[in-house]
């Protein structure tokens, strides 16, 4: 399961600096010239990788750390229709968070959040494994768990709602089906409707983890379950103490996948509810949308953008530190 | 991978233990397509007096014709946008991936870190600057304003599979190309390219499947004649006025779906292959 | 000259008008280039707007209406039209109302299309008949009719659940019980007292007490199929805006006949008027510019507002139009926009973005929606809007 | 009583035998090795054993009792795995109580039989650790403690020691040694290495396509081989397989004809030849067997010098390697150092023929002569 | 004129040194092989040699021309990898050739070198396979072949044997040594294994904790070792260190006292012990050294036989290895099978003191005596 850490070459990149002494105290002059000519040929091959990733470099610094701060710097100003430039401080955090409706959102983003994740994973993991099971129809199955993600969320939205408006859809069906006790109006019950996009998102998403969980398992060590076998443990046992726990990686991987699709969820609940009834489905993304947008207080809005971000990075940069910090996992 | 076990007789109540939950589940995945389906194929008049899976009595195809008409112009556009932007994502990922992986330099992790973060901004907060520096590009509006954003915005998760994926091909492979003599862009070209087949799969379904599906970047940096198919289709399913043809609607949301889904029927078998060929070490 | 329109118009009857619009701007030797973004009463439009000025790429012209018209016209990016209005004279074709909207600091910077009346109700009258219950004109009469078609197996109420149109049926109460001038002091001016006050307390708890009549599947349904329930019957009425009337066209019915308008219980002699509108980008390319001008040109023209209005079912926006076209609701709105605007009884949509600013719309319809949909009491909730439209100012 | 019998086990993927009938036996408490080359299906006769695998045919008796249908929890069997197969996910500690946990030991005499497995294998100070901070020796004894944690009626070791460098290595196969003559446990060991097999086994399994070669005492397969197979994979450097005809030698005995580019000799046989007296056989003799001459040894039976050209020289240390060719064949001696002679030019080799051996040319069977008596 | 000359060259990674100043040098044409412990930095150095990595300081000249600025394509060098870094997409021949390839080689002459060494390397019938249809060997011989098709003034091994099982490991073994003989090019070869570091070498040098312990002949570092860590690490089974204190022995010169259950014994020193008498020493002694009795041999000088108690015997198949207990430390001695005594009883073995060493019992350091004049 280890593997090991690759060398680094890092050195071998940072030649010119580390040791411009050397060639000056060579004593074979001789070949110094030769020795200038291919150095300079080094040179640049010593500067082409640096080349390649600095578009990638100067895009990211531009497009998202430029744009974070002039966003992050709006939201200091009394922007509405189009951005202005004065400083006007905490104004518009202050009204942000004496907003009812951003509280709604942002308690809607841990309850649509929370579901989203644990559904997907917990459906998502039962898939993984049971199609783990040497099924015959793997490739079948797989697909019709992997298509939803290949729709956007506009025809998701379209398709779900259609599925689930009351007297319509879900609940026409087993009326007609002949159970007419059926009643099914969460889409137009502010309380309940947050989980039609929990339905709708857990639909979308799941097939994603069940696509990473079927190759974490496929990666796990034949050897370690026969292990286990020997020491005693049944398929049960097997799972919940050996495999499930091993697949850790692939956890934090997946949560880290699904928790940014969460926070950014915004085609999804336009398309389903359009934030409706009410504002009860709002969520910090459509918030920002329709106030930055739609409603012209792109002060607030950005503020509101600033806050998200803040969120996001609070999760992710745990992730990328320990992504970075190197393999202590696996 | 757990195998049979010998002395454990194959129950059939085991069998129904893991094939009934499948299948339930794979009828959730499934219904909503099966109810656009076959909702696309009836008429109006059905589609009030039936239910979301009664049979159509008489199979209509004009859902599909008038969704055609509606949006079948944008597909080129969309096509316009997805096919270069997805190359060159993925091209400059596998780069960066090569580069992060093969020939780190002093900060090369941070860099990586750095464009990590791309993949997890809100889109929400760069969409007014962006209108800006593309105006100030003189891309507002175009075909290739939209390639550029949906370049950037998905280098970060290329670069990361791809540099998830070269973490597990050994530096030696590198290290002897260049004792062969090779330079940067041949041992990329002839050795790292050829081995990258399924983290390109990987690469392209995803960045296929956002990028066509996109709708923020696609209605608010598109002009008129460079739509992509999703503000089309958004168009035709979200007028607030006229009569509500469902037939349509879902003909069109199939229509516009149509690509992705020959992309994941064709491919997702490489999809997974391909994650587990090394997209997903955490 | 080119000219990309930016509109959202993308179905039914609109998108006829604008094929219309298309026409004419091509026979005068320009380019159409249509550019329609669909959605949310014109939110996606008003987004890509907002990122295409932004980015110094503006459309041509664009759809744009009441208050806005004085934002952006703020921002400095429209087009001075007053030498098109100078010629076609529409100081003298157009109501004081209208005049106002489409002028910023004197000078005109928009062409109005229509004007669309918000305060109808649209009534089955079979449902009626077979519930044994009378039209209601005020908001007693309202709810004896409604018990007695609800007694009498029907939904009195066709609603759809949506913020605006909970707005909508809102404001025209408020109209009805608070008269022309408390609504401008409250959605015009925005006093915090009128906000407060009892009468809008009251027009809370109507709102309420509608609400007990709409069927349960309301909530997210969109206008459009509300309407279809009244027009088979099942339900008796609908508040609706005038745009209701081609749905009944499309389907075939016959005004007076197999459907009825009349205003909202008590605002009969009122009027919320709801302008559709456009302005002009500033363009730098001169055949541009004259294509501005033309395209002003031409959407003042009788010809243009007549179809349009057909097909939307609103009026013209022009003084002095031959009426002979349009039906007898038509004319009727007409001829109390003419006298409402004599009797200072016009008021403008709050809910359709008419009075105020984007925000307080939004604020507004928060409130109104949220009211609505949970169990808070009137005297909450009206304080509340005056809380949050204060905030949105 | 045999604590472990294979009766006739075959095994097969699809088309491919793998296992082509094995039968093997051994009592309780003694150390069976199975090698073979790579591929011969030793892991697999092994995960047969574990029931990890169902065998195609055949049965396994452990002790008296047929475990063909039992599990491998029911076996009573604790097995180290050849990629040590450590639970990522768990700390040493966790590794090592595993299978007690799961065979509900108290958790009073877990712990105790936790310290005493850490203080055995020296890892007393890594039990937090997971296995990924763990070196690959490190990792090979927890691997082995896991197995020995448990008491079972049979251990079962798949190679352990084939991913540690030579000097770990050989500590670990004492170890190893030693715990076996402490526990007296019975144990089936697999390994490619046959200095492994032959230091650690009470009995060594041959194995070679899926069938046992030999199966016998250390000894016995050293210097007693069935067959060619065995010879040659015994033994480094390798047996020298000579190919040479059989002659009446000078003491009435037999002989075989070795020749090289100094001449001609004679190796007398100890077996009675006359059978394939005039044909060709191979004799096979090792490098040790070939040697400096030792004076003193010159007149023990079997035993002479011969002058031989020199080849190659190679000195691994203890000993040096010299390379002649006799009857167009490589041949290898082992010499002391000091008395390694030039490349190039001759050395006098002693062969000693007590211990040589003679296949058939075209079977590779060994041939079994009667000893003749001593002159 | 040195092929290769390393001149305190050192390597840090962050603050871990890893090399600490190595200074090598040797001949065109000769074989250099590096052995030492897992992690001691012989690849490290090896891959400063081809420009792979860069030295924190130090110098590196191929022939007499600093290379420190040229990247590893202008060195000139060929390399085999550790873990044959074969690639994957490319078959056997375009392996072989690509090298070539880069280097514009025109076509006629790829096609003749590569029919010329896949002859070499009997790989004549793998050229069309990719790697992942070679087995172990072949890939090895592979790597092996894709340095070869280049004619490089310096080829560069890293283990390229580690990977094979021990019988391969021989046959290639061999291979090489007869390669290098053929080819004549300057080789440095990395190795943890100490019989091939001795077999293949002209020179050695002994890596540990970032230094060159020793740099020699096999010979010199086999029987003439630097320090109780070049005598340990080398040789296998290892030597035995005896702590033992210095004494007078009978014949005028020294000695070291010997003490077991059966009593003490002195080996006679061929050394001036002088400045040690009655101090204690580390005698180091190799098991071959330590021997069945053979007569003859009894009269040589520095050369007795004593009985010792037999605590544990291994047959390694040529030889059984005896644990002995001497001054309460477990010596082993290397006999002939026949010769093994039996467990708990003695057995006479013999000493030969000729190349016996003597280290410092705090430094590790080698103890270098005046030789005694014969008696
Ligand atoms: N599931 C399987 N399907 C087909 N062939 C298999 C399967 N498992 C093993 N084999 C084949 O069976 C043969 C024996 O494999 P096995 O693992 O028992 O070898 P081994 O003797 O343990 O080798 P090694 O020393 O390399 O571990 C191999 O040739 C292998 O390719
Ligand atoms: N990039 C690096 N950063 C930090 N330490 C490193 C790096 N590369 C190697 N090392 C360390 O340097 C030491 C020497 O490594 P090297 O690969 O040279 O060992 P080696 O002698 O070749 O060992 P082996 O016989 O196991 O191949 C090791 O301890 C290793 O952990
Ligand atoms: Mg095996
Ligand atoms: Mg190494």
């Amino acid at each position: 399961m280890s593997k090991s850490e690759p060398l680094k070459i890092d050195a071998v990149i940072d030649l010119p600096d580390n040791n411009p002494k050397d060639t000056a105290n060579h004593p074979a002059t001789q070949a110094r010239t030769e020795v200038a000519k291919r150095g300079r040929r080094g040179t640049l091959e010593l500067w082409l990788p640096k080349l390649v990733v600095a578009p990638s470099f100067l895009l990211s610094l531009v497009f998202v750390y430029g744009f974070i701060l002039w966003t992050g710097y709006l939201s200091f100003t009394k922007s509405r229709l189009l951005p202005k430039y004065d400083w006007a401080g905490f104004i518009q955090y202050q009204k942000l968070w004496a907003s009812e409706r951003w509280w709604v959102a942002c308690q809607n983003l841990l309850l649509f959040g929370g579901l989203f994740i644990l559904i997907c994973l917990a459906l998502g993991v039962l898939i993984a494994v049971l199609l783990d099971q040497r099924i015959r129809i793997e490739g079948t199955l797989r697909t019709i768990y992997l298509y939803p993600m290949a729709l956007s969320f506009i025809v998701t939205g379209t398709a779900w709602k259609w599925m689930l408006t009351p007297g319509l859809g879900l609940e026409k069906l087993m009326h007609e089906w002949g159970w007419t006790g059926f009643t099914f109006d969460w889409l137009v019950n502010p309380d309940m409707a947050i989980y039609t996009i929990v339905i709708a998102g857990v639909w979308q998403s799941t097939g994603f983890v069940v696509a990473l969980f079927l190759a974490g398992l496929r990666g796990i060590d034949d050897a370690i379950i026969k292990a286990a076998r020997v020491d005693g443990a049944g398929t049960w046992r097997i799972y919940t103490r050996i495999i499930i726990p091993s697949l850790r990686p692939v956890f934090f991987s997946t949560f880290m996948i699904l928790g940014h699709i969460a926070v950014k969820s915004f085609d999804l609940v336009m398309a389903l509810t359009g934030g409706g009834p009410g504002y009860s489905t709002d969520l910090p993304a459509t918030f920002m949308y329709t106030y930055a947008f739609t409603r012209g207080q792109i002060g607030l809005g950005s503020a509101s953008a600033m806050v998200m971000l803040g969120g996001v990075l609070g999760i992710v940069l745990p992730y990328l530190y320990s992504e970075l910090r190197g393999k202590n996992h696996g | 991978m757990v195998e049979s076990m010998p002395g454990v007789k194959q129950r059939p109540l085991m069998r129904a233990v893991v094939y009934v939950p499948l299948i339930l589940t794979a009828i959730y995945f499934l219904l909503p397509l099966i109810v656009m389906l076959l909702t696309s194929v009836k008429t109006m008049d059905e589609i009030r007096a039936g239910n979301l899976l009664s049979l159509p009595a008489t199979l209509t195809f004009e859902p599909w014709a008038k969704a055609w008409d509606k949006m079948g112009g944008t597909f080129t556009n969309s096509f316009m946008i997805v096919v270069p932007a997805v190359a060159i994502s993925t091209a400059v990922g596998a780069f960066n991936g090569f580069v992060l992986t093969k020939w780190r330099f002093r900060g090369s992790e941070l860099l990586f870190g750095m464009l990590l973060v791309g993949c997890f901004i809100p889109f929400q907060v760069i969409l007014l600057p962006m209108a800006r520096t593309l105006g100030l590009l003189g891309l507002a509006g175009t075909t290739g304003g939209l390639i550029l954003v949906h370049v950037i915005y998905g280098l970060a998760f290329t670069t990361l599979f791809f540099r998830n994926f070269y973490v597990a091909v050994p530096d030696e492979l590198v290290k002897a190309a260049r004792i062969d003599g090779a330079g940067f862009f041949t041992i990329f070209w002839r050795i790292i390219l050829p081995l990258s087949g399924p983290i390109i799969v990987v690469s392209v379904i995803w960045q296929f499947t956002q990028i066509w599906n996109d709708f923020l970047f696609g209605v608010v940096y598109s002009s008129g004649e460079t739509q992509p198919i999703t503000v089309a289709l958004n168009n035709l399913v979200n007028t607030s006025t006229g009569v509500k043809e469902y037939n349509v609607d879902m003909a069109a949301a199939l229509l516009a779906a149509l690509p992705t889904l020959v992309v994941y029927i064709l491919a997702g078998k490489h999809f997974v292959a391909g994650l587990t060929a090394g997209a997903v070490k955490g | 000259g080119e000219v990309e329109v930016l509109h959202w118009w993308t179905s039914g009857g609109e998108s006829k008008s604008v094929e219309v619009l298309k026409q004419l701007m091509e026979e005068q030797g320009h380019t159409w280039k249509d550019f329609s973004v669909a959605g949310g009463g014109g939110e996606s439009a008003m987004t890509v707007l907002k990122s295409r000025v932004f980015s110094g790429n503006p459309p041509v012209a664009a759809q744009i209406k009441g208050p806005s018209i004085q934002e952006w016209a703020e921002e400095g990016v429209l087009t001075n039209l007053d030498t098109v209005a100078a010629r076609g004279q529409w100081d003298t074709l157009l109501p004081t109302v209208i005049k106002q909207a489409m002028k910023h600091e004197g000078h005109y910077v928009g062409v109005p299309v229509n004007v669309h009346r918000v305060n109808w109700m649209w009534v089955n009258p079979k449902v009626f008949e077979k519930a044994g219950a009378k039209i209601p004109t005020t908001w007693d009469e309202f709810t004896v009719a409604a018990e007695q078609i609800k007694k009498a197996g029907y939904i009195p109420v066709a609603h759809g659940g949506k913020p605006w149109q909970e707005a909508t049926i809102f404001e025209s109460i408020v109209l009805g019980i608070g008269g022309a001038d408390f609504y401008r002091k409250a959605f015009v001016d925005l006093d915090r007292k009128a906000l407060t006050s009892d009468t809008m307390n009251r027009a809370f708890a109507i709102l309420k007490t509608i609400k007990q009549y709409t069927d349960k599947d309301a909530p997210g349904r969109d206008w459009n199929l509300a309407t279809s329930m009244v027009i088979n019957g099942k339900a008796a009425m609908q508040f609706m805006g005038d745009w209701a009337k081609a749905e009944f066209a499309n389907a075939g019915k016959v005004p007076g006949e197999d459907y009825v308008c009349v205003p909202v219980p008590e605002t009969s002699g009122a009027f919320i008027y709801n302008v559709d509108s456009f302005v002009m980008f500033q363009q730098t390319r001169k055949e541009v510019q004259a294509a501005q001008n033309d395209l002003a040109k031409i959407i003042m023209e009788p010809r243009f507002q007549e179809v349009f209005s057909l097909n939307k079912g609103s009026i013209p926006a022009r003084l002095n139009m031959d009426m002979a076209a349009f039906d007898r609701y038509g004319v009727a709105s007409m001829n109390d926009f003419l006298a409402g605007s004599k009797e200072n009884t016009l008021v403008p949509s709050l809910a359709h973005g008419m009075s105020a600013s984007a925000s307080v719309r939004g604020a507004v319809c928060d409130v109104v929606t949220n009211f609505y949909n949970s169990d808070m009491q009137a005297g909450e909730a009206s304080k509340r809007l005056a809380m949050e439209v204060m905030a949105a100012q | 009583m045999s604590a472990l019998t294979i009766r006739n086990v075959k095994k097969s993927f699809g088309n491919t035998h793998i296992l082509k009938g094995i039968n093997l036996s051994i009592e309780a408490g003694r150390f069976l090795t199975l090698v073979g080359p790579s591929g011969c299906g030793k892991s697999t006769l092994l995960n047969i054993i574990a029931g990890l695998e169902s065998p195609s045919s055949g049965e396994i008796l452990i002790g008296d009792r047929n475990v063909n249908q039992l599990s491998p929890k029911d076996r009573d069997i604790a097995m180290v795995f050849q990629s040590y197969a450590l639970y990522p996910n768990m700390n040493v500690r966790k590794n090592i109580l595993f299978g007690l946990e799961i065979r509900k030991v108290p958790k009073a005499e877990q712990a105790a039989i936790v310290d005493r497995i850490a203080r055995m294998l020296q890892i007393e100070n890594l039990l937090d650790r997971k296995p990924a901070q763990l070196s690959g020796g490190q990792r090979q004894r927890v691997a082995m403690g896991r197995a020995l944690a448990r008491d079972p009626k049979l251990f079962l070791f798949d190679e352990p020691l084939s991913n540690l460098d030579a000097k770990l290595r050989v500590s670990m196969r004492a170890e190893i040694k030693q715990l076996h003559q402490r526990l007296k446990t019975t144990i089936v060991y697999v390994t490619h290495d046959q200095i492994e097999a032959m230091t650690l086994g009470d009995y060594i399994a041959v194995l070679n396509n899926g069938e046992v070669q030999q199966f016998g005492t250390p000894d016995a397969i050293y210097n007693d081989p069935a067959n060619r197979f065995v010879a040659d994979f015994i033994g480094s450097p390798p047996m020298n397989f000579i190919p040479c005809e059989v002659v009446g030698s000078s003491s009435q005995g037999f002989g075989v004809k070795m020749t090289h580019e100094g001449g001609d000799f004679v190796l007398e046989a100890s077996g009675d030849l006359k059978p394939w007296l005039g044909k060709h056989v191979v004799l096979g003799i090792r490098p040790e067997q070939i040697t400096h001459v030792v004076t003193s040894r010159l007149d023990e039976r079997g035993v002479s010098g011969h002058a031989c050209p020199v080849h190659l020289c190679e000195p691994t240390g203890p000993d040096t390697l010299v390379t002649t060719s006799i009857n167009q064949t490589k041949v290898l001696a082992r010499v002391r150092p000091d008395t390694a002679g030039t490349p190039g030019q001759s050395m006098d080799l002693m062969f000693d023929m007590n211990k040589a051996v003679f296949f058939d040319p075209t079977t590779g069977e060994r041939l079994r002569f009667q000893l003749l008596k001593a002159a």
